[in-house]
């Protein structure tokens, strides 16, 4: 069982600390989970403090593609603190003309094969990656499938009146 | 290392692999034309169509012969330092680079490692994956929400339920909806067994992949008792559809009672078979004991959830941290081990199968009455014999199986305590009828990317049983 | 005389018999058929790109000699365990110099540690267990 | 592909008849399993319903040894060539049998990242259908397949 350090450095629940040490964060509550909105410089710093706070487990990291919203894309890193057990997710908007991120690979090495598939599938460039190469799909693969603007790719099936898959 | 992509047709340039580059066109380019053309069918004893063998080449994802420092560290698994990272010396040997590739039998599906040998020694591996890239989420946001259970339930397909359950979960927080205990309890019945379920396979192939062949018998032989009761209760054997936003497709059938006292007492009679056969077995010892060794820190740094963190001594389980559909009322005990080693990995899973089979015999004696979806006729379909006798209800049941009931919009993560790990789903909502995006937080996805600190500088041999450990379901990792 | 060696004759031609038939069917029924893929060596379904290596570590050919070594030592023993009955006290005798040889060179391989195949892995494990693996170590 | 037959005539019908007799009565199957497909294969495969009685319950791993291809899955664009690669070096005679809805059209992902049919891309025998076919499902493929070939059907491979 993986106890901190006695001293447990924030007064408050971690959210107040890292609240207070970024004023360019938005914290609020959906569905009864934290959610936080941090512009794209701050990430890596937010993460790190993050880790500090408490939420030292990286769970995951996904892409999402909202075409027609201004930051078009959105990166979301999830973190876990074990002990007490909570969550904090933290979105990150991207915009669409220039889908590039910080990753943070340098603070969870986790986040290396999920940076990779939001690449592969997004077409997110993450600056600072080792090795940003695609991962799911063949390598000489053109276009990013997940994006909202991509075709599904299927088969018009022989039976009529069945290609209405988009 | 390898160029960024050029911003025109977003295909990386792919480095010299050690072979000599073609030259204008890479195989790549013509991979790319051959895959995309739909090739007319070729019918057994005719001449071969097309020759689409020689593209199985990844060129950037592939390992190369000399790597930069930031990607060696990460290939040799040395990236988190920890008290007891034991540093792996460079050989002055020439090493040669290895397939474990797509097709092997101890690589449990489609995972290709990539590994640089030094004589029977791993200097560092490289996982490749994407061979079962099936495109789940982008279906996902083709389906409805009353659909989403088919596409999801595959994904995983050694643990069907736990899918069907984080999906539903995610979707009914979304709504608000409220599911009755009785659904909720046979929720937690079906999850459970379904984890005896996977438990007894991963039993049998790392058995199997050890050695103990008998192993392979007697794991599927009780397998086969639980599947009897899935197909009893949801009509198949895997990829139930089941479990459904708005509580379960059907009530258990009568007599349940007794099928699941059947299976625990056969499943605790195999138990007790298999840790005579194995556990103090010395070739079997030999062959586990500081194998695959990983510890708490790397578990924390690479996200590695489930058995695996628990054998490396991490006490944390999902089911108590975040207890999710009625599951706090039965208790259960989380087991933990200090080495993280194959050995303890065996202890562990063969601990949570008593667990949840003690679960699923607490969950048989306070079964609650009552309806096995909830009331809110938005969701859950009507009962048929209402069809014919009240308009609303055929209304209600026309809305949901044409275009599907709408969710509002926003997001949500929902995680279940999958045999694997923790299993998330990240759910959009754009308040339409389907999700708008469906990302799935595969438990395997992880626990594969850590293979590369539990591999290096083992044998090959120790390969096989660590990768038998990690319990990969490459369903779960390519989505 | 000629008689004791008529079994073994017998025996040679069953054996060489059944050897040749069954090449040379197999290779007069089965489909010949050898295309370029088949002639690739197989890499777990991966299209080889580059030779594999020759040359191996020198591990390798230290265990077949030593395997040369043990094996050629059973094979004197044949000889001895075909008469044991009638040699009596001096075979065993004989025997025994000649074993007792081998067990030094066992005795002087196992001590320079040709056998042990050193795996760095397994030294994290004997750290894990002299660290006393209780909670504040996690 | 091997040399057309020669037109069955009354001397070697019968030894086409052993032959394909012979060749039907322990088939060993290459172990593709790709995805829940494989898991039913594998229970196929183990005590409660066996393969042993047909002679089939070793998976060989190298295609070296196999004599019939199960693909038993959903083959996506990355696996095709590795797929097309292991029928390739298998030896004559093979068959292939695709296993579930997802190996023979495709299935319900009928989006990017499937080859919709494995038969795009090796020769298929016997399609068995079902998602997963259940272990009597894929018996019942492979006794269509040993009648077909012990009936001389698929002799010219």
């Amino acid at each position: 069982m993986t106890t901190e350090p006695t001293e447990i450095r924030s007064p408050g629940p971690p959210y107040d600390d890292l609240a207070s040490r970024f004023d360019s964060a938005e914290f609020e509550v959906s569905h009864g989970q934290v959610v936080v909105r941090v512009p794209r410089e701050d990430l890596v710093g937010f993460v790190d403090a993050a880790k500090d706070a408490g939420f030292r487990m990286f769970i995951d990291l996904c892409g999402v593609d909202y075409l027609d919203r201004d930051p078009r894309f959105e990166v979301v890193v999830n973190l876990l603190s074990l002990e007490p057990p909570r969550r904090i997710r933290i979105l990150v908007g991207v915009p669409g003309d220039d889908p590039t991120a910080p990753s943070i690979t340098g603070v969870f090495p986790g986040a290396d094969f999920y940076e990779r598939e939001t690449f592969d599938l997004f077409g997110i460039e993450f600056e600072g990656h080792p090795d940003l190469t695609r991962i799911l799909l063949p390598d000489d693969w053109v276009g990013f499938p997940l994006r909202k603007d991509a075709p599904i790719g299927s088969v018009p099936v022989q039976f009529k009146g069945s290609n209405k898959v988009s | 290392m390898s160029k960024p992509p050029d911003s025109v047709t977003g295909d990386t340039e792919a480095p010299p692999t050690g072979a000599e580059q073609a030259p204008p066109e890479s195989p790549g380019d013509q991979g790319r034309a051959k895959r995309r053309v739909v090739h007319d069918l070729w019918l057994s004893g005719t001449e071969a169509p097309v020759d689409t063998g020689r593209f199985t080449d990844e060129g950037a994802q592939e390992m190369l012969l000399e790597e930069e420092a930031a990607v060696l560290a990460g290939q040799r698994g040395t990236l988190v330092v920890d008290d007891y990272a034991a540093g792996v010396e460079p050989s002055t040997e020439q090493t040669q680079i290895v397939n474990m590739g797509p097709q092997h039998p101890a690589t449990h599906g489609v995972l290709r490692l990539q590994v640089e040998l030094d004589g029977e020694t791993i200097r560092r591996v490289k996982p490749i994956i994407g061979y079962l890239h099936t495109g789940m989420e982008r279906t996902g946001e083709a389906l409805t929400f009353m659909q989403g259970p088919t596409n999801v339930t595959r994904m995983d397909y050694l643990s069907p339920f736990h899918n069907e359950l984080a999906f539903s979960l995610a979707v009914e927080r979304l709504l608000g909806l409220e599911i009755p205990p009785r659904a909720q309890a046979i929720r937690v019945l079906m999850t459970e067994l379904n984890r005896v379920a996977s438990h007894l396979l991963w039993a049998a192939t790392t058995g199997l992949d050890l050695g103990a062949l008998s192993m392979m018998i007697y794991g599927w032989r009780e397998r086969e008792a639980v599947l009897a009761f899935f197909e009893k209760t949801t009509g198949l054997r895997m990829n139930h559809n089941y479990i459904r936003p708005g509580g379960v497709a059907a009530d258990l059938p009568d007599g349940w009672e007794e099928d699941v006292a059947a299976i625990e007492e056969t499943v605790l009679a195999g138990l007790a078979d298999y840790e005579g056969l194995l556990m103090e077995n010395p070739i079997f010892i030999e062959r586990t004991h500081g194998v695959g060794v990983i510890t708490p820190e790397e578990c924390l740094a690479y996200g590695v959830t489930g058995p695996l963190a628990r054998a490396s001594g991490i006490d944390f389980d999902l089911r108590k941290a975040f207890p999710y559909s009625g599951i706090e009322q039965y208790e259960f005990d989380v087991p933990t081990t200090e080495h993280g080693d194959v050995y303890d990995r065996f202890i562990v899973r063969f601990e949570e199968i008593r667990q949840s089979l003690r679960i699923a015999r607490q969950v048989a004696e306070t079964m609650p009455l009552g309806d096995y979806r909830s009331e809110d006729r938005k969701v859950t379909p009507p009962p048929r014999a209402r069809l014919d006798q009240s308009m609303e209800a055929l209304i209600h049941h026309f809305k949901i199986f044409t275009e599907g009931f709408k969710v509002p919009a926003g997001e949500v993560y929902e995680a279940v305590e999958s045999p694997r790990g923790e299993l998330g789903m990240y759910l959009v909502s754009s308040g339409g009828a389907k999700p708008w995006r469906l990302h799935v937080r595969g438990p395997s996805f992880a626990n594969v990317q850590a293979l590369p600190v539990m591999l290096t500088g083992s044998l090959i041999a120790d390969t096989i049983s660590a990768l038998a450990s990690v319990d990969p379901v490459m369903g779960d990792v390519d989505r | 005389m000629l008689s004791a060696y008529l079994p073994i004759a017998l025996m040679f031609i069953l054996v060489v018999g059944f050897a040749g038939v069954s090449m040379v069917l197999s290779r007069a029924l089965a489909p010949h058929n050898p295309t370029p893929e088949k002639l690739d060596p197989y890499e777990c379904g991966i299209v080889p790109l580059q030779e594999p290596v020759q040359r191996f570590p020198v591990k390798f050919y230290l265990v077949a000699m030593l395997f040369v070594v043990f094996d050629i030592e059973i094979v004197f023993l044949f000889a001895w365990a075909a008469r044991f009955s009638d040699l009596g006290w001096y075979g065993i005798g004989a025997v025994g110099i000649f074993t007792l040889l081998l067990v030094e060179t066992l005795v002087y391989v196992w001590k320079r540690g040709a056998l042990d195949w050193n795996v760095p892995q397994r030294t994290r494990y004997r750290q894990v267990v002299a660290v006393d693996m209780s909670k504040e170590a996690a | 592909m091997a040399a057309p037959a020669a037109p069955p005539n009354i001397l070697t019908a019968v030894l086409g008849k052993a032959v394909g007799w012979a060749r039907t009565r322990s088939m060993w199957p290459a172990s593709f399993g790709l995805a829940c497909c494989a898991i039913e294969m594998m229970a196929t495969g183990a005590a409660h319903n066996d393969l042993a009685r047909f002679g089939m319950e070793v998976f060989r791993a190298s295609p070296r040894q196999a004599d019939l291809m199960i693909v038993a899955g959903r083959v996506s664009q990355k696996m095709a060539p590795v797929l097309r690669q292991v029928y390739d070096q298998m030896a004559e005679p093979k068959w292939v049998i695709s296993m579930g809805a997802c190996a023979s059209t495709g299935g319900m992902f009928n989006n990017y990242a499937l080859v919709q049919g494995v038969d795009q891309v090796v020769p298929v025998d016997v399609y068995v259908p079902g998602c997963p076919p259940g272990p009597q499902g894929l018996i019942h493929g492979i006794l269509t397949l040993q009648n077909r070939i012990s009936a001389g059907e698929y002799a010219i491979r």
